[in-house]
């Protein structure tokens, strides 16, 4: 079997591989969702704990950055 | 001496209907809309009669099933507002069987004024006598069914945003075996066949909704009252 | 066994380390205080500090997140209806309908409470003032008369606990005593009430009070 | 067990887990994409275009399971308000109702060379569309509550009735799929079922083992999400957003 063969699939490529496709694209936009919704949590949750501290403080750690 | 659940219930029962009584504009809504758009489909299709006889048991089945979700905002959001639902919700009764009579009171305000009416649209849409009898009959075991299910998300999306959209995201799913064996019913009646399968199948629908959906509304009022 | 029994029938009306939240707001928590027969206990705090939660989580309406309310040291959630037939709310919201008269709207409030209330509908009327706007639609009601009307029920009712959310609002003065003399009477007669106002109470009872926000 | 029932450390052990679970996964891919596609030989009748069952049926597999789990946690949510099966229904919706559309948009392109047409109101497919609209209702009514407990609880409820009504809905749709269809076109499942062949059997159960780990390894990441959310004022938490907070430009 040539790697022409198998990319051809017996004449059915179109549908086979754009299924195979589509099932890629939504396995990645899990796991890319999953992992950016906890680091858009984790970025909420600094910038909270950013806002909770005294203007006094959080400016200074401003000006040191 | 306390009252016990039956008066309860038939306070409840009389209450709501007296309020549709005294509100006919409330109940009046969803009839006018099955009505307006079963007389639309003429107009789309055409009026070939074959056409029509062809495409009525569907288009009744899905009408009736809009109109009977349409008048789920009316089942309480009204005792919602004004804090009904609080003193229901803290009758010395369990909720549930008050709940399914509060549906009952609902159903025999909207689904069974349906099957009052749909004689005159199967005429419309050129239906036979015999099939415009099964569409009564399976109308009138299909509404409660709706009313029971739409009542589980008319309690979940009781006060939230965007309510009424949400309201037929969740229930209309939930109503395709009703639709099915309703409409397959007409269809099989229109063309001579047996009906008596699909009349069983309803009245089993009817009987596990009226046994699970209840407790499930009953929860979902407490969610929301929370 | 009989020892217990006995200090479980003392105290009534229990909560114990209750926490009650809204949204991931905690409103408060750690709470803990009984209610005895004959007592009134006034809720007070500034705005927005949870005193209608706690009194919707003491009816078995609100979920605690943490702690629970007893009755007769039994949770409530367990009672459920055993509980509930002891109980009459009145809450910010009247519960009427403006489509249903006076008297219809107290009918059904009392009915929908399980007690009888043929006889002492017309009576609680009067005493609240609205004998006249009995087959009146109550949307034809003026605040007061709505909040009076709501007040009613527990007059109808009859109940050991009143729960009561600002009761006063909208109420005129001359009412506003009336109201104060039903519970004086009612706590005099072993009652309970649990309230929470913005106008202070004058009753000739003792008072115990708690504070939310501190 | 009951450790771990607490957020804290549910946290900590999902963290360990997802890379253990996340390679698990990849290699089963990998083994199940060589079987199906390379290994497998063609159907004597569909040639190759049946390669695609090996990721339409685990997706529809799964899609049904995803729902079962998210309407059972939800329950173990409502009566013994346990806040991480709350997590576990709402982190499982969205993965699931992506399964689903994977399985219908899959079940259309392999329609096409059988059927000659991409979309047939075939019972599978059907019952999958409207399994779809389910599991977007449930997306939708927890989106649309702000409070955490209440949204928890309030899809629950509405995942319990779900996961009745779907077998009625599966089953009806098979009823009236037989009364209107004509006898030519048989559904997809009953396509497969008796050219199934070890060789063809294996990849499928490869590929669908691959799925479920994938699913939990996608799921543990979300819960990980929801913890942090749901769990921000206690102190384990702002420990963690502390210490990630002096090094936040070390990660990509």
């Amino acid at each position: 079997m040539t790697w022409h063969t198998f990319f051809a699939m017996g004449g059915y490529a179109d549908y086979v591989w754009s299924a195979y496709g589509f099932a890629t694209v939504v396995l990645l936009w899990n796991i890319a969702s999953a992992v950016h919704r906890r680091r858009a949590v984790m970025k909420m949750l600094r910038e909270l704990a950013l806002a909770e501290q005294t203007p006094k403080e959080s400016a200074a750690q401003h000006y040191v950055h | 001496m306390s009252h016990n659940l039956l008066g309860t219930a038939r306070c409840i029962f009389q209450r709501d209907l007296l309020l549709a009584w005294r509100k006919p504009a409330d109940v009046a809504t969803p009839l006018a809309f099955f009505v307006i758009v079963t007389s639309l489909f003429p107009l789309g299709v055409g009026p070939e009669p074959q056409v029509l006889s062809r495409l009525a048991p569907g288009v009744l089945w899905v009408a009736a099933l809009l109109a009977s979700m349409l008048s789920l905002g009316r089942l309480f959001a009204a005792d919602h507002a004004d804090g009904t639902l609080e003193q229901l919700a803290l009758s010395p009764h369990p909720l549930t069987p008050l709940i399914l009579v509060k549906v009952a009171a609902h159903w025999v305000t909207s689904g069974l004024l349906l099957v009052v009416l749909s004689p005159l649209l199967a005429m419309q849409l050129n239906l036979s006598g015999h099939a415009m009898v099964t569409l009564a009959i399976t109308l009138l075991l299909g509404t409660p069914v709706l009313s029971l299910l739409g009542s589980v998300g008319a309690a979940l999306t009781l006060g939230v945003r965007g309510g009424g959209v949400l309201l037929s995201l969740l229930v209309l799913p939930l109503y395709t075996p009703i639709l099915i064996f309703g409409a397959g019913a007409v269809t099989a009646s229109a063309s001579g066949l047996d009906t008596q399968a699909y009349f069983s199948l309803l009245g089993a629908f009817l009987l596990l909704a009226l046994g699970f959906t209840p407790w499930a509304t009953a929860a979902a009022l407490r969610i929301s009252l929370d | 066994m009989t020892g217990r029994r006995a200090v479980a029938e003392e105290v009534l009306l229990e909560v114990v380390n209750l926490a009650c939240a809204r949204g991931d707001r905690t409103l408060f928590e750690n709470l803990s205080f009984s209610v005895q027969p004959g007592e009134l206990l006034y809720v007070q705090g500034a705005n927005g500090c949870g005193k209608t939660t706690l009194l919707r989580t003491v009816c078995g309406l609100t979920q605690p997140a943490e702690g629970e309310v007893r009755w007769q040291g039994t949770a409530i959630r367990q009672l459920a209806e055993e509980y509930r037939n002891l109980l009459c709310y009145v809450g910010h919201a009247n519960g009427i309908q403006g489509d249903l008269s006076a008297a219809e709207n107290l009918r059904f409030g009392t009915c929908v409470g399980g007690a009888d209330s043929h006889t002492r509908i017309a009576s609680a009327l009067q005493s609240v003032g609205l004998s006249r706007a009995a087959r009146l639609p109550a949307k034809f009601l003026s605040q007061g008369q709505k909040r009076r009307l709501a007040l009613a029920r527990l007059l109808v009712s009859a109940r050991p606990i009143w729960i009561l959310d600002e009761p006063l609002t909208a109420l005129d003065v001359d009412f506003g005593a009336t109201m104060n003399e039903r519970l004086v009477a009612h706590v005099t007669a072993g009652g309970m009430v649990i309230i929470t106002s913005h106008q202070e109470l004058a009753v000739t009872v003792p008072i115990r009070r708690i504070r939310l926000d501190s | 067990m009951y450790k771990y029932a607490s957020p804290k450390n549910f946290y900590a052990l999902a963290g360990r887990l997802v890379p253990w679970l996340g390679t698990i996964t990849l290699l089963l891919f990998v083994f199940g994409l060589y079987l199906g596609l390379y290994v497998a030989p063609p159907d004597y009748q569909q040639g190759d275009s049946y390669r695609i069952m090996f990721i339409h049926v685990p997706a529809a597999w799964m899609s049904m399971f995803v729902y079962v789990l998210m309407a059972g946690a939800g329950l173990v949510g409502l009566v013994w308000n346990i806040k991480l099966a709350d997590m576990l229904a709402t982190a499982s919706a969205p993965i699931g109702a992506s399964l689903t559309l994977m399985a219908l948009v899959t079940g259309s392109l392999w329609g096409k060379p059988t059927w000659g047409t991409y979309w047939v109101w075939d019972a599978r497919l059907t019952s999958e569309l409207f399994l779809f609209f389910l599991y977007l209702g449930f997306i939708a009514l927890q989106a649309a509550i702000d409070d955490p407990r209440r949204s928890a609880r309030a899809g629950a409820v509405l995942a319990l009735v779900g996961v009745v009504d779907i077998p009625i809905i599966h089953f009806s749709v098979i009823w009236w799929n037989t009364l209107h269809q004509p006898a030519s076109i048989g559904s997809l499942g009953k396509i497969i079922a008796p050219t199934i062949y070890p060789t063809m059997l294996h990849p499928l159960l490869i590929m669908s083992l691959a799925f479920f780990l994938f699913f939990f390894t996608v799921v543990l990441i979300r819960m990980r999400g929801e913890i942090l959310a749901r769990e921000r004022h206690t102190g384990w938490v702002m420990q963690i957003v502390r210490s990630d907070a002096n090094a936040p430009e070390a990660r990509p």
